[in-house]
């Protein structure tokens, strides 16, 4: 069946993916160590008082996954583009979805691999208490990436494979990320200072609502945008 | 046999210039009708003739957005090269009406709340709205190949305009729970006429910059496949 | 363009109508009319940037024509760009492969992608020669080793069209006749090719016909050309001293 | 709001007027002037095909 031979498809690519990722190792230790960095130098930026650290976490936290995820999507191409396997894989038969859906998910486990580590540091960082409904504090996280990865994959597709990619590519994504970017970091901020799920719950279904949106109209734009 | 999917290589129709003298005209005359008739406002004293080319140019900057949107949709659907074009120009224009609807937003802020920026939820999605334009306008000119360009930009302007309600839901949102003060502007029935007078006029003037613009961008495919023809001795053999 | 749909032949494995293209304002392809039956094979001759690499990639879908229509097994390429793919095998210049995957999985990722999960993938690397270095890495293979490979691909596929874009680069002889016997082997059973070539020594026995792309149109071999030792009907047949063109 | 108020910030109003009339006006030099250039660029073009 054509559907589920596309399924197999979006498996093969993230396994894919993810091997590659794997064995060329540095990408994923430079790409952590780098959103660590960012870190460090939001804590700087802000200073050390405990109080003024814990109310800007959220946001220093989002804007360093955000900041090193970036390059994790134009790698994520790059792959592709050596050796000219895009040819080979755009030469396929298949959906074009399966291969949208492939990259999208081999960065989603990518760039949450990267959140756990990021996150880990800079609770202690940001001095954070860690609250007692922490396992929503995941849900909330895996949100907010979920709608950083839909665009970041969609956008790397065309900036990867244009001149001038480093700039172009946070250019276009950048401003469109800026919903689910705020959405993100008020759910967290609220979170993680105690209002459980009060304010919070309202920003967690106006993030779910835009990554619904943001992932449907990626993955019907997708095709148009890598066959060319 | 054919030779190309649509006709975009054929030269342009071009704008008329009544039609551009009449735009210039009409704007000059609604600029000083809504001056000169509009009596100073109670509240904001004169400030208030500002709405005259705020508004206009916010109006208009949404509107060529709705353009961009549209005719990527056309390209998209049809893959007209023309659609594209008009987007293009679309986009041109409305960035710079986009800029100026910003300057504006801020010389008014400045008297009328003291600063020069607030987090309000129409000026953040107006900002979002010309960095979207920056964007889609730098892609467009990182991008040689047409069809490619035509492609990706359609996807990005399509998307950017999917964001901007967006935008202004999520930073209404933001602002009513970090509870700022908001700003409820009321217009009483005398200011009215002059100001939908000058929508008009800024409509007539964009719509006439759009034309000519794609005029030219029409002009420069024809002339592109002109010479190549004349290079090669005509595409028919 | 709708108009060429009744004239449709299935039994076609490439028709091509009218098909042009054009980068910026340059026009590569100006009108290719090229009909290629099922189980023939075809040499595609002319010289660099003539547009010859350009109209396999229409073929293959990888490129939209600007004008023209073409047509693989019915299937129209702009429309049907789907079910084009399934009939379509292409060996382009890039080997397509990637460098952190050893050649087995390179393999098996292409039998997945391919919609053949369960290929004989060890029978394919071994009819290429590639069974002693299965698990390493094509990062360090030679280019010939990486053509190979790609070969292999094509084994796997088994596409009724073959789309070859200068097969024989980077392949020693007996690659060379690996090739061959791989095309040979999918012309018996029916399959159609169209070959790149800039040298027609290696492609011996192997074409039925060559055609000319020359200024972005098919060229009709005239007595001219031929007295100028052009390609030719005849060039495939006479021995390989006469069929030289490069 | 108190003292730009008071004095009627005509200053601004003015200041926005003139920003309008500047960029609208540049707009439409350049506006016109590419469509022109274009169009020259184009018939230039044509006659070059008629010549050869």
């Amino acid at each position: 069946m054509a559907f589920r031979d596309d399924l197999r498809r979006t498996r093969a690519i993230v396994w894919k993916d993810l091997t590659t990722e794997r064995r060329s190792k540095a990408g994923f230790n430079s790409v952590a160590s780098l959103g660590v960095t960012i870190l460090v130098l939001f804590g700087f930026a802000l200073g050390p008082d405990a109080q003024m650290l814990r109310d800007a976490a959220a946001g220093a936290l989002w804007l360093a996954v955000l900041f090193a995820g970036v390059l994790a999507f134009n790698r994520s191409y790059q792959v592709e583009l050596d050796g000219g396997a895009l040819e080979a894989l755009l030469l396929y038969p298949g959906s074009r979805w399966a291969i949208f859906a492939g990259k999208l998910i081999a960065n989603l486990i990518f760039v949450t691999l990267m959140l756990v580590i990021v996150v880990a540091v800079g609770i202690v960082l940001f001095q954070v208490r860690i609250p007692a409904q922490w396992p929503a504090l995941l849900g909330i996280m895996m949100l907010g990436v979920v709608g950083i990865v839909s665009l970041g994959t969609f956008y790397a597709a065309m900036s990867s494979r244009s001149r001038a990619r480093e700039v172009l590519l946070p250019l276009l994504l950048y401003p469109m990320l800026i919903p689910v970017l705020l959405a993100a970091m008020e759910a967290t901020k609220a979170f993680l200072g105690g209002d459980l799920l009060n304010a919070s719950g309202a920003w967690v279904q106006m993030l779910a609502l835009f990554d619904v949106i943001f992932l449907v109209a990626t993955f019907l734009a997708f095709e148009y945008v890598i066959e060319v | 046999m054919s030779i190309a999917p649509n006709n975009s290589f054929d030269p342009p129709r071009p704008a008329p210039a009544a039609l551009g003298w009449l735009a210039f005209l009409f704007f000059i005359f609604t600029q000083v009708y809504a001056v000169v008739t509009s009596p100073a406002d109670a509240m904001m004293g004169h400030l208030q003739k500002m709405m005259y080319v705020h508004v206009p140019a916010a109006e208009v900057t949404f509107a060529a957005f709705g353009v961009v949107l549209l005719a990527s949709l056309h390209f998209l659907w049809k893959e007209d090269e023309r659609a594209d074009l008009l987007a293009a120009s679309a986009a041109e224009v409305g960035s710079l009406f986009c800029g100026l609807t910003l300057v504006l937003g801020m010389l008014w802020g400045r008297p009328t709340w003291g600063v020069w920026w607030s987090w309000d939820a129409r000026l953040t999605s107006t900002l979002v709205l010309f960095l979207i334009f920056v964007g889609y306008l730098s892609l467009r000119s990182f991008v040689e190949d047409p069809h490619r360009r035509g492609q990706w930009s359609a996807a990005v302007g399509i998307l950017g305009a999917i964001n901007v309600p967006i935008v202004f839901m999520s930073v209404k949102w933001w602002r009513t729970l970090h509870q700022l003060p908001s700003n409820p502007r009321s217009l009483s029935p005398e200011y009215l006429r002059g100001l939908l007078l000058n929508l008009a006029a800024f409509t007539l003037l964009a719509a006439w910059f759009i034309w000519r613009r794609y005029e030219a961008a029409r002009y420069e495919r024809s002339a592109e496949h002109a010479s190549q023809a004349a290079a090669l001795g005509g595409y028919d053999g | 363009m709708q108009s060429s749909a009744p004239l449709l032949s299935p039994d076609l494995a490439l028709d091509a109508r009218g098909v042009a293209r054009r980068f910026g304002a340059r026009w590569v392809l100006r009108g290719v009319n090229l009909q290629v039956r099922a189980g023939e094979m075809v040499g595609l001759l002319g010289h660099n940037g003539c547009g010859k690499s350009t109209f396999m990639r229409i073929v293959a879908t990888l490129l939209k024509a600007s004008a023209g229509d073409c047509f693989v097994y019915g299937s129209n390429v702009k429309t049907e760009g789907d079910s084009v793919r399934h009939h379509v095998g292409f060996f382009s210049h890039v080997p397509g492969l990637y460098d952190d995957l050893s050649a087995r999985e390179n393999l098996a990722f292409a039998a997945t992608m391919l919609g053949f999960p369960s290929a004989d993938i060890d029978a394919a690397l071994e009819r290429v020669g590639l069974t002693h270095v299965t698990h390493e890495h094509v990062r360090g293979f030679s280019a010939g080793m990486q053509r190979r490979l790609s070969l292999a691909r094509l084994i796997l596929q088994r596409p009724r069209l073959l789309l070859l874009d200068e097969p024989y680069n980077n392949l020693d002889v007996a690659g060379i006749a690996l090739m061959n016997g791989f095309i040979r082997e999918l012309n018996a059973a029916g399959g159609a090719a169209v070959v790149v070539l800039h040298d027609l020594v290696p492609a011996e026995g192997v074409l039925d016909r060559t055609v000319t792309i020359r200024e972005g149109r098919v060229h009709v071999p005239t007595a001219a050309d031929l007295a100028h030792g052009g390609a030719s009907p005849q060039a495939i047949t006479v021995p390989a001293g006469a069929a030289g063109i490069s | 709001m108190d003292n730009a108020v008071t004095n009627g910030g005509i200053g601004y109003v003015v200041a926005s007027y003139v920003i309008t009339w500047v960029v609208l006006g540049a707009m439409l030099a350049r506006v016109v002037g590419a469509a022109r250039r274009a169009r020259a660029e184009y018939e230039q073009a044509v006659k070059g095909e008629f010549r050869t």
